[in-house]
């Protein structure tokens, strides 16, 4: 029988190496996967390649990740923000690298890693500093830039119910990334808030189908293994 | 000079916007906007991470943070709207479907380029967002901002100093002063607010304006 | 108030000209928006580029607008079927056009254009004879073909539930081609079973956001009007 | 010389399917593999219009034509199975998501190149589907043909004389007279039907074939 569930989040992140590339779900807070963030920073694989939306806010989460020295770079839109101080202090310090990403560009590659696709020619950004050193061609009476597929080792994201075989349906907003780094990353690990038994959700409204996911992890499941007795 | 309060510029953006448009407004000012836009008005507002239909601020309380727009605050979801993936919400900037974008600008440039995501200053931290995305995708593009600088410089400039966002895509540009439309060979001072004069709008901008 | 239902299939197909591109949904007549297709027939605008998965069966949808000599060129992946009599006629007499299109490409060509890109690098084809004469690249380890976006100016599908913004819900496999054509028409026309209350569709499980959507017909519009006193 | 029908190739390719594989079946010979698969092992299976986890096809008279497969056949779902549109559909195959894709065969090359979609008949009128996608797509594609065409010529060749469907694609041809692996420098025979030598299956192929 199939089944996707893991019992620990430090079992999820189990096989995440040093150097590994990683993408991480969320914008902002929602749809943060905190459980598997701080399972990897307890973890510590070290030289880690982060994608994410932002680069951390505040104590926890990717800010967390950076305080602890665990990233060496960042692919992201949106790193600046009023509490992204462990970010700005290593970038300042020179400790991590940052490629910037228009953010319809970062989900655009993204969706071209998880399609298959070898590149993708965008409007955003031409005549940019962001398209500095970029391939540009004229296509039509538009000018676009050459981007590639970024792929991920992993990618931990959350959502709100997922079943045995790993589908899964998200909650409002905190949806954003997480269905197209699902299909960017070798191994997807999913944090969700309630597991259902197969059959309960509906076919028409899945929205990533299990075939795109490896581990499933529950939100609560620290309580649940402390509640049951260590 | 009488000038545009915020929220006589956002009122007035707003009076522009008819019913079944699809608009993003951009974080900051923009999102005043939404404040005068009559409630039995149908204007679907986007917001690029993933929604349509944005309702206004939940009551205190009542905020869901999972439910929050571009800038991070916590808003409602009206009758009709839905939720989509990022993917899925660029497609819909990049791919044209907005109708409207309302943005705000450091600089517009005399030609429609739009610079708004950087200061250029060597020891910034860079951060674009979704800006660039919003820049070229809408169908219109209008800027919302004040025409002087703190220090009185015009931000409608004839070319633009700061690093830009877009090139060739502000249709529009919104101010406390005055509205201007970039034409194909020139710009348009189309509106002015009253005890403005054109002359005197041509001073502050220095460039060759023109009444359409 | 936004309302996007149209009455009649005549009234939802009235701007469709001649020499348009329209994009017709459906695998076989899975999804097949067969009443709007018999408005287009009956309508008649010559010269129309179609594309589509298949190029018509039997005698009616795609093959009868085939059969009536309005389509010129008709872009798809399979248009070879035991019952394509009409289709393999005109091919053979010279009287259509075909572009063969590998149906992934299909897809993601048409994704393409909803998505505003310019074009894109896919493996699929590559070294075959349907990437004859297109620029080719090795990118990482892999050769791709670049391939460029498929627009139209019209697109009819079929989809189970609207609401008056025009958002979609489909049923079972016909949703195949429906969100994606609906993304990359400039006039997106659909056929639905039901017409729901706004608030109704679950804002989680919108397949297609009305955004993508122009029109909105009833599957039954036709019986509904007869019924009225016509 | 014993051979396998088709029916036993497709219970031998079957006994190779692990639980929890992602599998999509080619239109005609592959699609008998779903028979053999033991409904207690949970293989899902892909159709390329938009299905995951396909199961048994229905009863008669209670088929609905909006549920249907590649073949446009009636067939049904699982619990735990879901629907999406083409894009998605084919990101899954081209992004290699797809773990397996048994396919049939018109001619293999010695090297992996397959040729499935087109006789190259000048004629004929081509029809392509999903051919291209699933044989460059997959994790791992493997091929289901009978050996030997019906005039006897090899369907195992030097070079495809048919137009190819993708290059270097194939791992492994199951046939009615051996298991085939395309290895990197030679064409390994892997498990030959009771009966047959490798001697004769070298004769039947003309090519220099190897057990491991």
């Amino acid at each position: 029988m199939i089944n996707k569930q893991v019992h620990t989040a430090a079992e999820a992140v189990a096989d995440i190496a040093a150097g590994a590339t990683i993408m991480i779900g969320g914008f902002g807070t929602a749809g943060m996967p905190d459980l598997l963030i701080e399972a990897l920073r307890t973890r510590a694989p070290r030289d880690l390649t982060v994608i994410s939306n932002n680069a951390g806010n505040g104590e926890s989460g990717i800010a967390a990740l950076i305080a602890s020295r665990l990233v060496r770079r960042i692919i992201c839109s949106f790193p600046r923000q009023s509490d992204s101080h462990h970010f700005d202090t290593a970038y300042q310090a020179g400790e991590i690298e940052l490629e910037l990403v228009p953010q319809g560009n970062l989900a655009a590659r993204i969706e071209a890693a998880g399609a298959g696709l070898g590149g993708i020619f965008t409007p955003t950004g031409f005549g940019t500093l962001l398209a500095a050193g970029k391939e540009c061609r004229r296509i039509g009476e538009r000018d676009y830039v050459l981007e590639m597929p970024i792929h991920a080792d992993f990618a931990l994201i959350k959502a709100h119910k997922a079943d045995r075989w790993g589908n899964l349906v998200y909650r409002k907003s905190a949806r954003n990334f997480g269905p197209i780094m699902a299909m960017a990353a070798t191994s997807t690990i999913v944090q969700v808030d309630e597991i259902v038994p197969l059959g309960v959700l509906d076919p028409e409204a899945i929205v990533t189908p299990g075939i795109f996911v490896r581990h499933v992890v529950l939100t609560s499941c620290q309580m649940t293994v402390g509640a049951s007795g260590n | 000079m009488t000038r545009y309060s915020r929220n006589q510029m956002a009122a007035r953006v707003a009076r522009d916007i008819a019913e079944g448009t699809y608009v993003n407004l951009g974080i900051g000012l923009p999102t005043l906007v939404a404040e005068y836009l009559p409630a039995e008005r149908e204007v679907i507002l986007h917001s690029e991470n993933g929604v349509l239909g944005m309702g206004p601020s939940p009551l205190a309380g009542a905020e869901d943070f999972e439910l929050i727009n571009a800038g991070k605050q916590p808003i409602t979801l009206l009758q009709g709207g839905c939720f989509f993936h990022h993917g899925d919400s660029f497609a819909m900037i990049r791919g044209g479907h907005i109708d409207l974008c309302v943005l705000g600008a450091f600089q517009v440039s005399k030609g429609g380029d739009l610079a708004n995501w950087h200061t250029g200053a060597p020891d910034s931290i860079p951060a674009v967002g979704g800006a660039m995305d919003l820049a070229i995708g809408a169908k219109r593009v209008v800027v919302m901002m004040d025409l002087l600088t703190r220090d009185g410089a015009s931000k409608l400039v004839d070319q633009c100093t700061y690093p830009v966002t877009g090139l060739n895509c502000v249709s529009r540009i919104y101010t406390d002063v005055a509205i201007f439309d970039i034409g194909s060979e020139d710009v348009l001072v189309s509106e002015i607010v009253a005890g403005t004069s054109l002359d005197e709008i041509k001073r502050m901008t220095g460039l060759p304006l023109r009444m359409p």
